[in-house]
């Protein structure tokens, strides 16, 4: 960071004292791919663009990556905002039959308001722009705060929250449940919606209707280190797991001793099965998240468990999803999700798309 | 008590100054059962305002607290973005036009942040917000200038007050924001947005 | 494991005192989504059978998945085998398009002869099987013997080692150049010719044509903890990274301090580009992949700066592959692979194919 | 020096329990330049071995022993696998048809062994794998033979003799299989299948 030319400012000393902390607590404990960690989300969204040329465009001043085409007149433009860490949540899902756009704040941070208004305006579109956001206080604001301004110029607007935490009870007090891994199947049904030219209103109807039949519960082996923090968000025992995380690391409903597979996917299901409730009968799309630094051989080891204690329930599973969707760092640790699903919802989930996440 | 612009310079000057010295602070607090952002979002709001320090519209204290409004409310992320923004905002409208401050502006610019907060955020007082420091504090300076203490006094006043209320949010239940969803277990840790609080006053009384 | 009835054995008490050491070894160090860690093979398998239905099976005396409607005349048999924790490697590569089979040994190890060959047999095709295999001294042992017999047994195979891995140089003694993620291209490239009709002969060709122009090099972060030993395979100090690192967590050429994503990258292309060489002019596959504990937003910040670097050199990045495609196990870090691309491998490459590993 | 059918399962019995018994210790010394699994692949296939013990056709010592190759070469994985099974298949192919074994028939079994395991791995001496220890011990056998001693000697000798031949392999770069990627970093540490050889001669010696 330069200092720029003469101006009046106080404590020079205290921070320069600052800016050398930082430097020494990333070369000492930070084992991260990162340059200065201040750049990490725009040096992220850049590798974005350059790996989606043609189909990605980023945007720096409001860490905006959106489709390379622009908005479409005859279509929903469908917006995700949320801190980053989540990847590939939200930025990397941004493409035809998903995100129009996406507006990431710094790691773990709701964006700024300016970034969500600057790309609901560059996001503009007859048919409307529909803003996807998980329920969380700061994203919250943010989101209200802008789509005011927006409408205020004319644009129409309407928010949606993904609330899919089971974790977290509605309480008199709290803004209520989180939204987590569960935003997948919203974005995706949305993203399908609109692009088969589905009205706003008709596209936030699916929106509600798949958050409604959608429900996730997380577990942490590890916690992660945001790079501008250099040290991790918080500390586990080497035996304890935390039940219910948050996707920024925020603690969860409890801590308890690791357990082996079985009993850990007990718990997400007693968790996330009898809150909707998921009854005999039920057709669902089953997913089991990776929070990041959990391999994929564990996240299907996982799914076959799961799998079978649902069909022992007389719950089927319609469709798996095994990976990471919406993740915290590096974490090591999974979510699992339910979601309740009829013609309408699978026709949607399984419609095409064309995403930076893709195998080849 | 009359207040130059000079002086709402001076404390706006150090407030963003704090902020960016304590990122690593305010971060370390917030990752208690928080998600450790705290820190960065302002300091990375701030230098904002410390980059565009000499081009803000310095017509008036009500304009310049916009302006740096502005920049908190856009570019600050998290919770903090709007809430600290939102609170410049209401100070600075209460003393629109205005270039010297009277003790009684000062509390109604206080006031008025306050009101902006929990209107913004729903919180109410005890919910373990910065709140709890912002309102005793302000209490507390509304007291001693009806005592005709100096100015000086009850600044320094100010800050032992924050500094007990942000203390004390360590015996409370969050009911707001992100460590409201660890309910008791928030008991134990102070609440970060109170410490802030109580470190820029604090620096403000320090500086005077 | 139950011992079976009366035999003659020996000293029981040392077998049992293990045992015992084997389960609290796992109660008290290993955070990982596992049961017994000698299942954890079998149960990702039969997780991935149960992901997958329809479209995969599991073999499980034979540690093998393939494709569900089995091997088909008019058509190679692809199959990889390999040893497991570097999944989506090879086991979730099994699809149309890409493998008929994978057979993995346990985690790191090479599979057993029998495997291959039971798996080659069971994959029997007028068109013949091919046999690919990463380059290590067991894996090349088992398929030598397997292929062997299987021809015996009158079924045509034939065998195609990778050795895309630059950090091992060839010398008199070893047996050179390790298979790593470069494998996904042959198997990607292979797969789409055998799809497309294409004889043994052909397959085979293609499939050395990928390899030979192919690169990579890894770096490791952190070392990783196989299920079945519960503890870490090697130390890494808080600031040492291992340059070269092997996908089974065989040291590298060389441990440095941690330094800044340029830093790594150059090390990364420095040890490619010129190996090929890889030349102004030249059109390129450039992939980041992950080894398991990396979040893909440091996979994506890597490959913003690869494209570019790349760029500087006159080469130009034709497609990214970006995230996990051979892993090892949970260990932190990335590998950069090149593949030098002309229109028939641009084609191949870009063929459609059905794996288990898919977003939607 | 003769030994009876017993004999030779006594000893394979020894072998097969001590490999499972040592799974963490091979795994350990096999994870210093190597990948950690020679202990597991050992005890997995050994436990093979254990299951089907009373099921293996005992007519003679060569059928006794190629059945236990096929199990070995079947299912233990990784270079141990092929390795430890063809040195089974061709010392049990050098007494086809024998129940009672010369001392004589022990080395030839021996030096079968060692030609196979150097076909199927294109070993040699000196380069740091298992041979390292079973060459010396073989020789340390053959020597004692000649010179008349008792079995019991005879078993302890080549029980020192593979020990200090194994420690040593501690000096050589390793030419062969996973630890010869890392070169000169692997001088330094023991091999795991030197050690391996070790440790089953001394429990052969321990139970003779
Ligand atoms: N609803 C609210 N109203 C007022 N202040 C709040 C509210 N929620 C949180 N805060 C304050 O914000 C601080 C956290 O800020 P920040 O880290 O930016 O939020 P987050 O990361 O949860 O979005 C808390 O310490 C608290 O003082
Ligand atoms: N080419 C070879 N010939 C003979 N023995 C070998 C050879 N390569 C490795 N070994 C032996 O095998 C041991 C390692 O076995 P294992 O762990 O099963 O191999 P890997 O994991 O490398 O496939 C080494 O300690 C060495 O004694
Ligand atoms: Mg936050
Ligand atoms: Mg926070
Ligand atoms: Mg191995
Ligand atoms: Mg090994």
């Amino acid at each position: 960071m330069a200092f720029p030319g003469p101006s009046r400012r106080g404590n020079q000393g205290e921070r320069e004292l600052l800016m050398l902390d930082n430097t020494t607590m990333w070369e000492a404990a930070m084992k991260k791919f990162v340059n200065d960690p201040k750049n990490f989300v725009p040096e992220m969204l850049k590798g974005i663009a350059l790996a989606n040329p043609g189909t990605l465009k980023y945007v720096p001043e409001y860490n905006l990556i959106m489709r390379a085409e622009g908005p479409r007149n005859d279509k929903v433009s469908i917006v995700q905002g949320s801190g980053s860490g989540h990847e590939p949540a939200h930025v990397m899902v941004v493409g035809k039959g998903m995100l129009d756009a996406a507006c990431p704040g710094d790691v773990f941070s709701a964006p700024p308001m300016e970034y969500v208004l600057e790309t609901t305006k560059l996001l503009k579109s007859d048919k409307g722009v529909l803003l996807l956001v998980n329920n969380y206080t700061g994203d919250k604001m943010a989101f209200e705060m802008a789509s005011e301004l927006a409408e205020a110029e004319g644009i129409t607007v309407k928010t949606l929250f993904i609330n899919d935490d089971v974790a977290v009870q509605d309480s008199l007090y709290t803004i209520g449940r989180r939204g987590v891994a569960g935003n997948f199947f919203v974005m995706k049904a949305v993203g399908a919606a609109a692009e088969a030219g589905a009205d706003l209103q008709e596209c936030a109807r699916i929106g509600e209707k798949v958050n409604s039949v959608t429900r996730t519960m997380g577990i942490a082996l590890s916690a992660c280190t945001p790079p501008a923090k250099g040290e991790p968000l918080f500390q586990l025992g080497d035996d304890e797991i935390e039940i219910g995380i948050g996707i920024h690391g925020e603690p969860g409903r409890r801590r308890e001793k690791i357990r082996d597979a079985n009993a850990i996917v007990d718990t997400l299901l007693d968790a996330v099965v009898p809150d909707l409730p998921y009854s005999s009968g039920d057709e669902v799309a089953l997913m089991i998240n990776g929070l990041g630094g959990t391999p994929i051989s564990e996240l299907y080891l996982l799914y076959g468990i799961a799998h079978e204690k649902l069909a022992a329930k007389g719950i089927s599973v319609w469709r798996s999803y095994v990976g990471e969707y919406c993740t915290s760092l590096e974490m090591a640790g999974a979510s699992l999700t339910l979601v309740k699903v009829d013609d309408e919802i699978k026709q949607l989930l399984t419609a095409p798309a064309e995403i930076a996440i893709r195998v080849f | 008590m009359t207040s130059s612009f000079d002086r709402v310079e001076s404390v706006v000057r150090t407030i963003t100054d704090t902020c960016i010295a304590n990122e690593k602070y305010f971060g370390d607090l917030d990752s208690v059962v928080g998600d450790g952002d705290f820190g960065f979002s302002l300091a990375r709001g701030f230098e904002r305002v410390d980059e565009g320090w000499d081009t803000f519209d310095r017509t008036d204290v009500g304009t310049f607290l916009s302006k740096i409004a502005i920049v908190i409310t856009s570019r600050v992320g998290g919770t903090s973005g709007p809430i600290w923004g939102t609170a410049f905002l209401r100070a600075g409208g209460t003393v629109k036009g205005k270039v010297d401050l009277t003790g009684e502006d000062v509390v109604a610019m206080l006031r008025a942040a306050i009101e902006g907060i929990k209107a913004r955020g729903g919180a109410s007082l005890g919910e373990k917000t910065l709140l709890d420091a912002l309102v005793p504090m302000t209490d507390t300076i509304e007291e001693r200038l009806a005592a005709g203490d100096a100015a000086a006094d009850v600044v320094k006043a100010a800050a032992v007050a924050a500094r007990t209320a942000a203390d004390a949010t360590k015996e409370l239940e969050a009911k707001r924001g992100r460590a409201a969803y660890t309910g008791e277990r928030s008991i134990g840790s102070v609440d970060p947005g109170a410490i802030a609080v109580a470190v820029l006053a604090e620096k403000v009384a320090e500086t005077w």
